[in-house]
Formats: structure tokens, C-alpha cells, sequence
């Protein structure tokens, strides 16, 4: 594990340097149409400062719109009507910096939906194991942040290949992956430094206002049907407006739906966010819908967070504690709250 | 001006009295959010419910978007938006005025989170309110704003603080209602090229993500399959098509003229802060000019589009 | 350069302007052939998303005509449809449509004449327009290399 | 790397009207690279998507059984816009299929029970599957009693009418195939599904049931073969629910923690009795 510093005025030689020399794409948090995204930017305009960004950085793996493949309908040319992938072999591969903790898990638990235990999607593969993560640790989580509850930190480590902080003069930072290691080898603007000691203590100062344990040893322990019976889903649906905000701004929500759409010279396949909220997201042909009311959808969510993940990824919780859900829920649903009720 | 923990209580005791007196099976109000500068929507069936409601500056959606789903007797806790909407959905027959109790509270306006989230970018770690003034604190520090400063772009021309006229019974003192919206950014906008209002209202909705927040949190978007969700044929394609997602505003609209009570419901819903009421409005301004009509002032109301005057002018029409 | 032809979805009344179009085409009257019809059994029937879906679609123009106010064959479709029209016509003229892309028109079956007028009116503002570039759906990027 | 949601291209090379109401369709398939039908291995119970360009997918059960070469069948009924393109279809159109997917019936761990094999409607396509495999020479001798029960509410609706007439001429497997109520020249069972099972299900020692059909046969039938005493691990079921990915990511065949599309769609009883009703 290596440890480095960067000098502010160094900052920005960092930030190019970590394109390099143009072969990857730089995310980095930056304002875009007046929210701050984690988004393909120039290394001028990266933001230090900020909560966490509006959205999950998990669009930089998952678009909100991706092509899958496409036909042609020239029957004068070879394969018409057969789709051929698109967009796996011309990635260029992205580092990411500015990653807060929480969502860097996020994507972790993203990443076994994705490479779970019968198929990978290539789609997200290509894009996820070829780029380099740089977190951004928290020092002022904000009011509805809550990653310590579902065992995260502010300054967590899961699913970086290094992290940074911020401090003054500039940023430290520590690698944690051997491929951070090497990708961070001898890049311009980096000092050789000892950060450890300051690490562990603004590590424990970012800690120490944070929420403690979320107890969820209760619904670990009980059957799934003993959860899904619980009373309070009613209570809490009867605010629900089923708008699926949550699950758009979620870094481990990965649902999505596939369309085809065509001209008349040929056709594109697509994959497109879809929502567990949506009444079209279970509805059968038939017209027959397994989860005919709002209840059962918002059940879903909750379930799928906080009992079916960890049934189906070890225990890790389906939550990261970004708060976003919590921030921009119109009727204020908590999923901390309900994750109090789901334990009894 | 009665001071917001006595409007509580008074909002409370109707409540539980409402409930007691079987006049109501559930009282839809508001109650402290979980976090600073929120409110949750609350489903009172008991008085341990009903000492929870509040009245606060902070509330975000219409109450009255729960009216048309909910089967039985129900009271609403309702600022002038929230009971115009519910007189909307009796008028359109969506709910039955016997199984509506209409509490009214006067209303002062509400603040938009957003725009003092851009006064006060540190952490905001709690907020206090009161009817005029919005007290902010967080790690070390403290200030208050001015609640005007900070109100709801919808809130400033409220034509009906209070739902004087409809409401079954009143709470708190009537607030004087505000000069009716003059569209003058409209106006001047509608002498602008072809390109700058494309460009403007296509610009509004280009962060939009189609999670249909603004449909959901509607009063007036209560039909059982939206056309968005409609498959055979399918009329949006379900990428970030710019078209695709600027017919749904427009469509989403136009289903909402002449029906609109400008509460502000689906901006404060919408998490990518779009101002889709730019698109309400447009509609607004033409149903009050060509018919006069304000929806959700009185019971006998007739919607514009659901009736005619054989002199209706339209010049366009060859 | 060839001049522009433009391609306009027309959504007539079954009981009037379908009759009209009929008609004209029986007198030998000849109008432009840059129309496709759609048949409506009432303009009252017209939901507004069909006009956008033309739209959307690649329509350079659309074109609605019923029955003159008064005359609808079930009393009053058309008086209803004429609120629906004001508000949308506003609305999609506000938003930056060009004003010669969208017509209404009220033409009863008799009138022939009114229909070829009407119809070569509609065209040659449509065509002054230009290809709708705004109100259309992007061109599908299919990205696939070409293939031989 | 391999990518799973690209179809196999395939080319239409038979289809047949399966039922009198004409809502069933039994198409053919074959490979337009026949490498790609090696790597189409699959077994009774899988699915595939069928695959249409520019129209979308739909979640099939594979009606043909992996001993029958040179194509693989499915048995589509009419219902959405995937469907019902899929219908005007003719033979020799280029479309894909995408699997297979899902996991088969547990045919090992069935070898040395008697199978009770009970079918509905055109819930009967992997049915089918089943029982061809099952009836092959290699793989006969594993099993014991074989029965199969299959009902439909006409003659007129019940699917592949050829392979059953075949099996019931065999002694190696038990054939009832009923319709609800009597019609002019059906000179077979007459009854619903449920009463025939309780009439001809073999006692539930060291036996095992594949239940496929309508949600009301499956009601009315469950409480048959638990009545005769068959443990919720021998009765098997297979589950539909919407579909996109089949593989376990896009989320909405959720139900509970499983995935239908990875996890299924065979379940046991004794598997759903765990699980929320939501399919």
C-alpha cells in the first residue's frame, strides 16, 4: 500500500495525469446543468467540496440509456435481421475520481447483480473491471447520510482501488488494490508522504457524528415470510406514491427494462432504468400483475434492500447509507425507519 | 397571526375529533419529517396519530393526490392547493362530496428547500419554522431567512391561501389571497423566435430522468393506465430520447389544463428540481383567457373541456 | 435541387371532410398527394398524443378537419374537439412550433371545393416550413459498421 | 466473452396452428450457424427468449426435447405485441433465440422415482419436453412409472395430439388426456384435471409430480396430490412471471429473493411455500 500527497498547486497536473495522456476517460464530481454529477469532465472543473453528488456515480457503469446491439434490414447485405453487440469493444476505460465510500459499495453490490452466479453482463464488466476508482472520503457527511448504520464509513475502503482526502494544501491519498498501486505509480503531482496517522484521525473525527449500528439481526434471522406479513408495510404504503424517485437515484438499484425500437432501415435494442414502483414493471401479458397495488411495490424495495440482498450476497446489506432516497422522498419515507419496523 | 403550535393544536383536536365523531375514517395531514426541512404525509386512524400533525412551511406534495384512491370516509388537513384539488376531484366525480370532510387551514405559503439550500450551502443539521421566518442551524453556526425570500415560485401568486368557500369547517386566521399569476415571463417569451422557445422549454426538461415523480404526486393524474405506461401502442419510447421525454411533458400538460391548481406538487416532487409547471402554465394562462376558469373554487363547476359555448372563438380554425 | 415534398398525416372526420376529400375526388378536382389520411369517426375522437406521435414520428405537417360547428354527427364531438384544439394549438405554437405546421380546418362533405383549397393551402405552408427538424424523434444511431 | 443477452440468429423452418381457437402457434426452429445449436444445450423445463428485431423479447418454455436434432420448438400463445408479430411470422423469416436460461426440471435427482406428470392447456410445452426425453431408450430405464394426465376444456385446444396419440400406444408410460366436458367425437376421459389425478395418481411412495397449468388447475389440483399424501418437495411446479433480461440482473421476475428467470423456474412446493405470492 502505497501513500501519497498532492499539493493543491499539483492538483490539477494530478488530475490530467490520471487520463493518461488521454487513453482513459475522467469522471469526476462536476456541475452539470446546476446539480453535481458524477460525470466525463474536464480535470479544470472538478469539485472538492461537496456533500456527495445528486446522483449515484452508478450511470458511469449502467447508463440511464444503453444500447445493446443493432440489426440492418438491407436484405442486399450480409445478416439482415440479426442483431450484432454494440459498444463492447470500443470503451475506452474511465477513472473515477471522487468516489464517496458509499457509493464505491454500492457498486460493489451492483457488481455481484451484474457477475452473479450464472451469467456476467458484459456491458457492465467491460466498464467496471477496466476502470480505475478513486474514493473521495467523507469529513462532513451530511444529515440524512447514514453509511456507519449499514456498516460503511465515511472513510470505507470497499470496492477502491485507492483513497483520497482531502486536507490542507491539497489531498493524500492511500491505494488500496494492487492495480491502484500500479495505475498510481509515478503519476505527476504525487509526493511520496505518511498519511496514516492523519487518515485514522479524521477518520474517527468523520465517524464520530455518524449513527451507529442499524440492528437488522432480526430480519436476518427470520423467514422471508415473516417480514413480508409485517403489519407497518400498510401504514407506510398508504404515503408511498409508488413515484419511484428512490429508486432512480439509488446506487444499487439496477433494474432495468429492454426495448426495441426501429426504422426503416434497421433496429436498435436498448436497456432503460425501469423501477419496481412502476405498475407496468410486473404486469403479465395476460393483464395479471404479481404485485397488483402500490404495498406489494413499495414492499419490494424495502425487501429487496434489506432482506432478499443480504439473503442472496452474504449478509451485505442492499442499503449504502448515501441518503439520497431519504433526501429526495416527497412524503419522506425513511428507509432507516422502516428498516426499525422491519427488525420489530 | 396565530402562532404555528397553536394552528397545531387546533389542527389536532379537529382531527381527533373528526375521528371520535365518526365523521371520518382517517385524517390525511402532515407530521414532522425524519429529517431537517421535511414533513411526512400521515394516515390518522387513532389520537396517538392525530397529536402528530403539524402545520408546516415545509410541506411538499397535495394531500389531495391520496383522495381518489382511498375508499371510505376521509377528512384531508387542507392549505387553499390541497382543497382545491379535492373540489377538483369531486367535480370530475372522482370522489364523493359525502365522503370528503375538507378541513381547511389558512396558508402563508410554502418555502422551496431548494432555494435555501443554495442560500445556506453548508449542512443544514436542523430547521426551525415559524410563520414568517425559516431559523436554520448546523455544526457550529446559526441563521434565519426571511420565509418570503424563499417562498414556492407557485406560492407567490396564490389566489386562494385559504379554502375560504369550500372548506367544511376553518382553522387559523384567512390570509389574504395574492394577485393571480400575469404570466408576464410568457408573454414576453411568446414575442421571442421559434428557436428560443424551443430552446427554452426543451432546456427545462433536459435533466428529466422519466421516473413520472411529477405524475405521481399529482392530484389530477389519477387515471389507472397512464398513457405512458399504455403498451399496445406504445406511444413513448422508454429511452432518454429528447422527443420522447418532451411529448410527456406535453401531453402530461395538456392532461392537466384547466384542471391545474398551480400546488406545486410535481416540482417538489421531481428530483432533478425540472420546473414543470413552466408547461402547466402555459395552458393556465390560455383557459383563464379564452374561458375565465379557475378549477377547484366551487363545488358546481364546470370543467372547460368537459362542456362547449357554440361562439367559441377560435380564428386558427379554417 | 428537387423542391420539398413534404409528408403531412391528416386526420379527417368520416362523416364530413372524408366525404369532401371523396367528393373532390370524384368532381376531378386535383389537389396535392402529400396527404395521408386517417379516418376519424369524429375530430372529437382526435386525442391530442396522435398529433404529437405524428410529429414525433417524422410528419412534416398535420392537418385536422371535421364538420362545421353545429353540424357533428353526434351533436357535439366537434364543438368539445374545437376546446381541445384551442389549447393545443397554443400550447404547441408556445413551445416553438411553426405556425404553418398544424391546421385545423372545418370542411362539411359538400364542399369540394373548400377541400381542394384547403388541401393546397395546407401543403404549400407545410412545405414553406421546411422538414420538421424540431418535433421529431432523432434519426436511430444505429452504429453498426457498414457491412457488405 | 460471451455475451448473453445476444440471440442466436435462427430461421423460421416450420410453423403449425396448434389449437382450434388458431391463438397457438408451434414454430420450428433452426440455427443459421449450425455451431450455434452445440451451444444451445439445454434439458426439459428451460426457456429461451424468443427474440424478434426491432420488436422485443418473449420468455418461452422450449416445447422440443434436446434428443430431438436439427431444431428446437416452441408452442407460442397470442397474447402481446411480441407475440403477436410473432404470429404473422412466416417460415423461413430470420429472427433469434436467446438461452437457454432458467434451470430444467431436477431429472437427476428423479432418476428411480415414478413421475406423475400433470399438464393443462398449452401449459404442456415443456411438458412435452419431458416426456420425449424421459421415453428415450438411454434414459427410460432411470425412471419407474411414468404417468401423464393432460386436460384441456375442448378436444379442439389440447396441444401436440400427435406425440400423446404416439405415447398411448406405448406401455411404458400411463396416458390420460381429458377434456372438461363432453364433445361430439372425443371418445376419451371426460372430467377436469384435479378428479382424474385423484383417480389415477400412483400412491406417493417414491414418487415425484410435475405440475404445469392455469393458476385454477393448479389451485383445485395441489390439494389432490397432498391428500394422497405426496411431501411439498415431490411436487414440482414451474413459474411464469414478466420478463426482460433472463438472467438474473434486470429485477422484475423478483419473487422474494429468487430470480424466475435464474432461480427458476422449477421450484418445488416446498421451495414456494417460502416465497411471496407474486407471480
Amino acid at each position: 500500500m502505497a501513500e501519497y500527497i498532492v499539493k493543491e498547486n499539483a492538483l490539477k497536473d494530478f488530475f490530467k495525469a490520471l487520463t493518461e495522456g488521454g487513453k482513459r476517460r475522467f469522471l469526476a464530481p462536476a456541475e452539470v446543468s446546476g446539480k453535481l454529477q458524477m460525470i466525463e469532465t474536464d480535470p479544470e472543473k472538478v469539485s472538492l467540496d461537496f456533500g456527495n453528488t445528486h446522483q449515484s456515480p452508478k450511470s458511469a457503469f449502467f447508463p440511464q440509456t444503453e444500447k445493446l446491439m443493432a440489426f440492418h434490414k438491407d436484405t442486399a447485405k450480409s445478416d439482415p435481421f440479426v442483431y450484432k453487440p454494440l459498444g463492447l469493444d470500443e470503451t475506452a476505460p474511465m477513472v473515477l475520481f471522487g468516489l464517496r465510500p458509499c457509493d464505491a459499495r454500492g457498486l460493489v453490490v451492483c457488481d455481484r447483480v451484474f457477475q452473479n452466479n450464472r451469467f456476467t453482463d458484459p456491458y457492465w464488466k467491460s466498464k467496471y473491471e477496466s476502470a480505475v476508482k478513486i474514493g473521495l472520503a467523507c469529513h462532513d457527511p451530511r444529515p440524512a447520510c447514514f453509511c456507519t448504520a449499514v456498516g460503511g464509513s465515511p472513510f470505507g475502503e470497499a470496492g477502491l482501488d485507492a483513497i483520497a482526502f482531502v486536507r490542507d494544501g491539497g489531498l493524500a491519498l492511500k491505494t488500496l488494490s494492487a492495480e491502484g498501486g500500479e495505475f498510481l505509480k509515478g503519476l505527476s503531482g504525487l509526493e511520496s508522504a505518511e498519511i496514516g496517522a492523519e487518515l485514522a484521525e479524521k477518520k474517527q473525527a468523520a465517524e464520530a457524528g455518524m449513527p451507529g449500528p442499524l440492528d437488522q439481526s432480526k430480519v436476518a434471522g427470520a423467514a422471508v415470510m415473516e417480514i413480508y406479513n409485517q403489519p407497518h408495510w400498510k401504514d407506510t404504503a398508504d404515503r408511498c406514491l409508488n413515484c419511484g424517485t428512490c429508486t432512480f437515484v439509488c446506487p444499487t438499484c439496477h433494474c432495468f427494462d429492454i426495448q426495441d425500437e426501429q426504422n426503416e432501415k434497421g433496429g436498435l435494442r436498448m436497456r432503460n432504468w425501469d423501477t419496481c414502483m412502476s405498475w407496468l414493471y410486473t404486469v403479465h401479458g395476460t393483464g395479471h400483475n404479481p404485485r397488483p397495488t402500490k404495498t406489494e411495490r413499495m414492499r419490494q424495495r424495502f425487501m429487496h434492500k434489506l432482506k432478499y440482498i443480504p439473503m442472496k450476497q452474504d449478509g451485505a446489506c442492499g442499503c449504502i447509507g448515501c441518503g439520497r432516497c431519504v433526501t429526495l422522498c416527497p412524503v419522506n419515507i425513511d428507509i432507516r425507519e422502516v428498516a426499525r419496523q422491519m427488525n420489530g | 397571526m396565530t402562532s404555528l403550535p397553536d394552528l397545531n393544536q387546533k389542527i389536532q383536536s379537529a382531527a381527533k375529533r373528526l375521528l371520535a365523531e365518526g365523521k371520518a375514517e382517517v385524517v390525511i395531514g402532515c407530521r414532522q419529517g425524519t429529517t431537517p426541512m421535511t414533513v411526512a404525509p400521515i394516515f390518522c386512524r387513532t389520537e396517538d396519530d392525530c397529536n402528530q400533525l403539524i402545520w408546516s412551511n415545509f410541506a411538499k406534495i397535495n394531500l389531495a393526490t391520496y383522495l381518489p384512491k382511498y375508499p371510505g370516509k376521509v377528512a384531508i388537513i387542507a392549505k387553499g392547493c390541497d382543497a382545491r384539488s379535492a373540489v377538483g376531484q369531486v367535480v370530475e366525480k372522482q370522489i364523493e362530496r359525502e365522503n370528503l370532510y375538507i378541513v381547511g387551514v389558512a396558508c402563508g405559503g410554502l418555502v422551496d428547500v431548494e432555494q435555501i439550500q443554495a442560500r445556506e450551502p453548508r449542512p443544514i443539521r436542523a430547521a426551525e419554522e415559524d410563520w414568517a421566518t425559516i431559523k436554520l442551524s448546523g455544526d457550529g453556526w446559526s441563521s434565519s431567512l426571511p420565509k418570503e425570500d424563499v417562498l414556492r415560485r407557485n406560492c407567490k401568486t396564490c389566489v386562494s391561501r385559504t379554502p375560504e368557500g369550500v372548506a367544511d369547517e376553518l382553522i387559523g386566521e384567512p390570509t389574504e389571497a395574492l394577485p393571480a399569476d400575469d404570466y408576464a415571463d410568457l408573454k414576453a417569451l411568446a414575442g421571442q423566435s421559434l428557436e428560443e422557445k424551443m430552446a427554452y422549454f426543451k432546456g427545462l426538461v433536459k435533466n428529466c430522468l422519466r421516473c413520472y415523480a411529477c405524475r405521481n404526486a399529482c392530484p389530477l393524474c389519477y387515471c389507472p393506465v397512464c398513457f405512458v405506461d399504455e403498451t399496445r401502442p406504445q406511444w413513448l419510447g422508454k429511452s432518454q430520447d429528447e422527443m420522447d421525454t418532451f411529448t410527456f411533458h406535453l401531453l402530461r400538460a395538456f392532461h392537466c389544463s384547466g384542471r391545474c391548481t398551480s400546488c406545486g406538487g410535481c416540482e417538489a416532487a421531481c428530483p432533478m428540481d425540472i420546473k414543470l409547471r413552466e408547461f402547466n402554465r402555459l395552458l393556465d394562462e390560455e383557459v383563464q383567457k379564452d374561458w375565465n376558469y379557475l378549477p377547484g373554487l366551487s363545488w358546481d363547476q364546470t370543467p372547460p373541456l368537459t362542456t362547449y359555448r357554440p361562439d367559441d372563438e377560435a380564428d386558427f380554425i379554417k | 435541387m428537387s423542391e420539398f415534398e413534404p409528408k403531412i398525416v391528416a386526420f379527417f372526420c368520416n362523416w364530413c371532410t372524408y366525404g369532401a376529400a371523396d367528393l373532390a375526388g370524384v368532381s376531378r378536382l386535383d389537389y396535392p398527394p402529400n396527404f395521408r389520411v386517417v379516418r376519424l369517426p369524429c375530430t372529437g375522437r382526435l386525442n391530442p398524443k396522435y398529433i404529437l406521435e405524428a410529429f414525433k414520428r417524422g410528419a412534416d405537417g398535420v392537418w385536422i378537419s371535421g364538420c362545421h360547428p353545429g353540424d357533428c354527427h353526434y351533436i357535439a364531438g366537434n364543438y368539445h374537439a374545437r376546446r381541445k384544439f384551442m389549447l393545443l394549438h397554443h400550447m404547441l405554437e408556445a413551445v416553438g412550433l411553426e405556425p404553418g405546421r398544424l391546421h385545423f380546418s372545418w370542411i362539411s362533405s359538400a364542399e369540394a371545393n373548400k377541400f381542394q383549397e384547403i388541401a393546397r393551402e395546407v401543403v404549400e405552408k407545410v412545405r414553406a416550413c421546411g422538414p420538421n427538424v424540431n418535433f421529431r424523434k432523432a434519426e436511430l444511431d444505429l452504429g453498426l459498421p457498414e457491412v457488405a | 466473452m460471451h455475451n448473453p443477452y445476444l440471440p442466436y440468429p435462427v430461421r423460421i423452418s416450420s410453423l403449425r396452428i396448434e389449437t382450434e381457437d388458431k391463438n397457438l402457434r408451434t414454430f420450428k426452429f433452426e440455427f443459421l450457424n449450425p455451431a450455434d445449436e452445440d451451444k444451445f444445450a439445454y434439458l426439459p423445463g428451460q426457456f429461451a427468449e424468443l427474440s424478434i428485431p426491432g420488436q422485443g423479447e418473449i420468455p418461452i418454455g422450449i416445447a422440443s426435447s434436446p434428443t430431438e436434432k436439427g431444431f428446437v420448438m416452441f408452442t407460442v400463445n397470442r397474447v402481446g405485441q411480441v407475440s403477436s408479430y410473432l404470429h404473422n411470422m412466416k417460415v423461413g423469416d430470420v429472427m433469434g433465440i436467446r438461452g437457454p436460461l432458467g434451470h430444467p426440471y431436477p431429472l437427476d435427482k428423479l432418476e428411480g422415482k415414478n413421475i406423475v406428470i400433470i399438464a393443462g392447456g398449452f401449459a404442456v410445452t415443456t411438458l412435452r419436453s419431458t416426456i420425449v426425453w424421459m421415453i428415450q431408450p438411454e434414459n427410460r430405464p432411470k425412471y419407474g412409472k411414468i404417468t401423464f394426465i393432460y386436460g384441456a376444456r375442448t378436444p379442439g385446444l389440447l396441444c401436440f395430439k400427435d406425440d400423446w396419440s404416439e405415447w398411448q400406444k406405448r406401455a411404458d408410460i400411463d396416458v390420460h388426456v381429458t377434456i372438461d366436458r363432453e364433445a361430439p367425437g372425443w371418445d376419451g376421459l371426460v372430467g377436469f384435471v384435479p378428479t382424474v389425478t385423484k383417480n389415477v395418481c400412483p400412491p406417493p411412495e417414491n414418487t415425484a409430480a410435475i405440475i404445469c397449468g392455469p393458476p385454477v388447475m393448479i389451485k383445485f389440483t395441489q390439494p389432490v396430490l397432498e391428500e394422497a399424501g405426496y411431501s411439498h418437495d415431490d411436487i414440482i411446479m414451474s413459474l411464469e412471471n414478466r420478463m426482460k433480461c433472463g438472467l438474473g440482473i434486470c429485477g422484475r421476475c423478483n419473487v422474494g429473493p429468487e430470480y424466475v428467470c435464474k432461480d427458476g423456474p422449477v421450484f418445488t412446493l416446498s421451495q414456494l411455500n417460502q416465497l411471496p405470492r407474486e407471480y
